[in-house]
């Protein structure tokens, strides 16, 4: 290969040079040189491989059009058909990361071409690609680039001349969870009697299956006064309107649903219904709000004992739901509670 | 207890007219073997071969690996209980044919896998491909029922290592490993600021195909038992387990418990290592609150600081792992896990189930469901068709050019439980 | 999803039946239900009392999203 | 009682709830019972991979108690998740289908055999 492996670049409009928060609103463009961090990327790729152009978009632009960006953003990869697809590094920025995020998941699941990006751990972005890109693990902020740029220089070369890419701790990458089968040169008893001491002499041991860690949130404050406030109801319990519009799964939920029930006094049969896989439905599709008890909030607002119940009902399954996806869901409601003013919430599990 | 073990390095295998050991070589007279196993009435029919590591073979399908050895002082020969009359295993001396096995093979029933490649990808992930294999390949009368098979099956194995083991009798062995400790109490004087350790061993004991022998014993009826060191590695304990072949513990893993060997190595340096307790598996949930709750007894009991557990199998194992993992933390008694685990073919699938917050020290023995390609192979021995069962429930699984896809899952001690393996999975 | 709703800093409540799991996914509201099938109801009972019981519990529930807390606790 | 789609067992035993369904519908059946307040007498799963693909389980349950066993309700539905895992990307082996009939059978009698003698 004369000029190596191929790499098309993605970045916002800042790192893309066009300009500042003002210029965030730009649609996506395809420059056919090495824009900002693509130029010290091709340099240190040293002659092996080449960036064949640059795409940039604005952060605002990408997450207010997602769907139109996105395919747009396809198209474009899709005639350069590049070996490998580099976004970012994003750092900590929210917009830029979920917007590098989204792409990378397009890039990787739909084409199929390898993606490599970086981002700081707790970029927003990082769940939604971490399983599918190469994420290198950066700093919080843009001063983080010249550490940064090396590492993803170094998968994009292996990933480009097909080498195999090492550990998370080799690499720099985060860890894509994926429980990868090796073989190492103790055997496993020797490990573990090796770790065994180790911990009854107090030392630091790593285990080899970490178990999935619950941290705790302190207790919010309690509401003032009842008779002002706004509760909504919220289910794992998986009831959703007749025909289950949004096809919540019955089991392992990817997604939640939110219906308007400011209309309604009760999730009554048979507009309402369980989909939930994880109990006898029985009973629930009888009377739905033996699992979302909207009925009695209801009430509770008429009688005036509470001010009033949000106009949305929240809804999923929680039977097999993974641990990110329900850190994903909460999240995601629980920003649109706290946005509608939502002063308590009742989340009903079976 | 005192045990010595004197290896006798096995370097070749061969079939001739006499069963000794020359230089390394091991001659195993193949018609005296099959008279001799069908002393047993219920045997009709038994193929005797051989497989040597680097060899284009696959032994399918596998039911147990045995160690041939020989008692030279101490205890009775072969494997008291079962093979011999009672007697104290642990004690004497024992030679071994380092590097040897007997590998029984032969369908009890219609499923069961288990495969040893010895050459190529496939003996990555199989010990056994490493040693000097004589296959030992059983076929019953008719009309018999499957306990009656499975046992006759297991018997014979065992008889054909301790048949073959007898050329160890008079040869120096080339290295004596000696295997001592006192009681617990002489043990403790003697290490007082050592941290006391026990070994809790889980053992499949659930019905046919799915059980595991103490002296002979059906370990489904036992409370835990406490078991010295020395007597797990000197025979007392046999495999009766025809599934799981990927995590089963077979006889050989047995006598020659890695746990235990490491355990040892560490004995009056960094630990004061106090015996086995071996746990039964049992498949009501009343039985595993028993056994847990016995466990957790006799580790008090004996005053431990910490045990290392070990699984036998996957699914309803699990539950009793952990179980005794919770019991013992919450008594302050520090555990070690070995199992392993299923993350999927592609291992993105996180083991969700079955988690404790007190499992916070494990070791993996590899991803179960790790998807392996085995390349055909020249010689087959038992049931080729077999190969089929190892891809059973998954279409594709049969390439093109002959080469096999399956699953760690169906290899013979690939994800071994007892840490027997260097198999792991780390996270990518 | 309990605690990332919490995060927000909005008081939430968790009606479960297994309080056991609903204290491991950090919820620091929990009020008993039913059962798994019927949390919040009980098709055994009469109509006119699974109602007045179903009224009590989310009363329980609303009472608790009232109520300072510093740590988790059941509301029984 | 005993929870099953094996005929076998069926054939055999009184006191049975036989399914003519999948093994995991076979779960779900148990799962609901245990909901109402019925205990696990025997492991919903087998032990090993192997034992997975089998087209037959049969599951003992025992009596209605006043309230719910959190455990049990926790292994029945860690149990349901982890053989659909399995079982969603593969098939219940079927040419050995009588081979596991006869499995299930006499490792439902090993449990059984266990339990003898035994008022709780």
């Amino acid at each position: 290969m004369s000029d190596g492996f191929k790499v098309l670049y993605y970045v916002n409009q800042f790192f893309g040079q066009i300009g500042g928060e003002d210029k965030a609103g730009m649609k996506p463009e395809f420059h056919s040189e090495k824009i900002g961090p693509a130029l010290g990327f091709e340099q240190l790729l040293k002659g092996e491989g080449k960036v064949v152009g640059t795409i940039i978009c604005g952060d605002n632009y990408f997450n207010e059009n997602k769907e139109e960006s996105l395919d747009y953003i396809l198209n474009l990869v899709k005639n350069e058909a590049p070996d490998i697809f580099v976004a970012g590094p994003a750092f900590n920025a929210g917009r830029y990361g979920v917007a590098c995020a989204e792409i990378s998941r397009a890039v990787a699941e739909e084409l199929n071409i390898p993606v490599v990006t970086g981002m700081y751990i707790e970029n927003p972005g990082l769940d939604t690609c971490k399983q599918v890109a190469y994420v290198v693990s950066t700093s919080d902020n843009a001063g983080g680039m010249r550490k940064a740029l090396p590492a993803m220089v170094n998968i994009t070369y292996k990933l480009g001349k097909g080498m195999e890419i090492g550990s998370p701790e080799e690499e720099g990458y985060i860890a894509r969870g994926m429980r990868k089968t090796i073989i190492v040169e103790k055997r496993g008893s020797l490990r573990a009697v090796e770790m065994l001491i180790k911990r009854l002499k107090g030392e630091e041991f790593e285990t080899e299956m970490p178990m999935p860690v619950f941290n705790v949130v302190q207790p919010a404050s309690a509401i003032k006064d009842l008779s002002k406030a706004t509760i909504a109801l919220c289910t794992s319990g998986g009831i959703v309107p007749a025909g289950n519009p949004d096809r919540i799964q019955s089991a392992s939920a990817q997604k939640w649903g939110k219906y308007d029930v400011s209309k309604r006094d009760a999730l009554n049969a048979p507009d309402f219904y369980t989909t939930h896989g994880g109990y006898d439905p029985v009973y629930a599709n009888e009377i739905p709000d033996r699992v979302a008890p909207l009925d009695i909030l209801k009430e509770l607002q008429k009688e005036g004992y509470i001010g009033k119940v949000h106009e949305f009902f929240y809804t999923t399954t929680g039977t097999g739901t993974s641990v990110s996806n329900a850190v994903k869901f909460g999240t995601e409601i629980g920003k649109e509670l706290k946005e509608a003013g939502v002063d308590g919430v009742i989340l009903t599990s079976t | 207890m005192k045990l010595e073990i004197g290896r006798i390095y096995i370097k070749d295998i061969q079939l001739g007219n006499e069963t000794s050991v020359k230089n390394g070589v091991l001659t195993v007279d193949k018609t005296s073997l099959i008279a001799k196993l069908k002393e047993d009435d219920r045997i009709k029919d038994v193929k005797i071969d051989i497989a040597k590591p680097g060899d284009k073979v696959r032994i399918i399908p596998v039911k147990d690996v045995i160690e041939p050895r020989v008692k030279i002082s101490g205890g009775n020969n072969g494997f008291p209980g079962v093979t011999a009359k009672p007697a104290q295993c642990g004690e004497g001396r024992t030679h071994v044919l380092y590097g040897a096995a007997i590998v029984t093979v032969g369908d009890i029933v219609g499923f069961q896998e288990g495969v040893i490649d010895m050459w190529g990808e496939g003996a990555k992930w199989t010990p056994f491909s490493q040693t000097y294999n004589l296959t030992v390949d059983i076929n019953v009368v008719d009309g018999i029922d499957p306990h009656t098979h499975e046992e006759t099956v297991r018997l014979a194995g065992l008889r054909a290592a301790e048949f073959v083991g007898q050329a160890g009798k008079d040869i120096t062995p080339d290295e004596v490993l000696t295997y001592e400790m006192g009681s617990i109490f002489e043990e403790s004087n003697k290490y007082p600021n050592l941290p006391k350790v026990l070994y809790a061993e889980m053992m499949i004991t659930q019905g046919l195909l799915h059980d595991t022998y103490i002296y002979g014993v059906n370990a489904q009826t036992i409370l835990p038992a406490l078991l010295h060191a020395n007597e797990e590695l000197d025979n007392a304990v046999i495999s009766g387990n025809c599934v799981a072949a990927c995590d089963k513990i077979t006889t050989y893993q047995h006598q020659n418990n890695s746990t235990i060997l490491d355990l040892y190595a560490q004995h009056g340096k960094e630990i004061n290592f106090m015996g086995c307790i071996m746990v039964p598996e049992h498949t009501t949930l009343a039985g595993k609150m028993r056994a847990s709750d016995y466990t957790r007894k006799l580790v008090k009991m004996l005053g431990a600081d910490a045990v290392v557990v070990s699984e036998e199998g996957y699914g309803n194992p699990d539950s009793a792992l952990l179980i005794i993992c919770k019991k013992c933390e919450k008594e302050g008694v520090k555990t070690v896990l070995i199992t392993d685990e299923c993350a999927g073919r592609d291992g993105m699938s996180q083991p969700l189930a079955d988690t404790a917050a007190e499992a916070v020290a494990v070791v993996s023995g590899g991803n179960v469901s790790h998807v392996v390609t085995l390349p055909p192979a020249d010689k087959v021995i038992g049931n080729a068709e077999a190969i089929a069962v190892l891809a059973g429930g998954w279409e594709g699984a049969l390439l093109e050019d002959g080469s096999l896809q399956c699953e760690l899952n169906a290899v013979i001690g690939s994800t071994s439980e007892i840490g027997y393996h260097n198999v792991t999975c780390r996270l990518y | 999803m309990v605690k990332e709703i919490e995060r927000y800093g909005i008081p939430i409540v968790h009606m479960a039946t297994i309080t056991t799991i609903s204290e491991s996914v950090g919820a620091n509201r929990i009020v008993p239900t039913v059962a798994i099938p019927h949390p919040v109801g009980n098709p055994s009972l009469k109509p006119e009392d699974e109602k007045t019981l179903r009224k009590a519990m989310v009363k329980r529930a609303v009472d608790a999203l009232a109520t300072e807390i510093i740590e988790p606790t059941h509301f029984e | 009682m005993i929870i099953t789609n094996n005929p076998l067992v069926a054939e055999k035993y009184e006191n049975v709830l036989w399914t003519d369904g999948s093994v995991e519908k076979t779960l779900i059946i148990v799962r609901d019972f245990i909901h109402q307040g019925y205990e696990l007498v025997s492991h919903p799963l087998a032990a090993s991979l192997r034992m997975l693909f089998s087209p037959y389980r049969s599951i003992i349950i025992n009596n209605k108690k006043e309230k719910l066993n959190f455990e049990h309700a926790q292994i029945i539905e860690d149990s349901i998740i982890k053989y659909k895992k399995h079982m969603d990307l593969r098939k219940t082996d079927e040419k050995t289908r009588d081979d596991y009939k006869k499995i299930d059978l006499l490792l439902l009698e090993a449990a059984l055999s266990e339990e003898k003698g035994k008022w709780y």
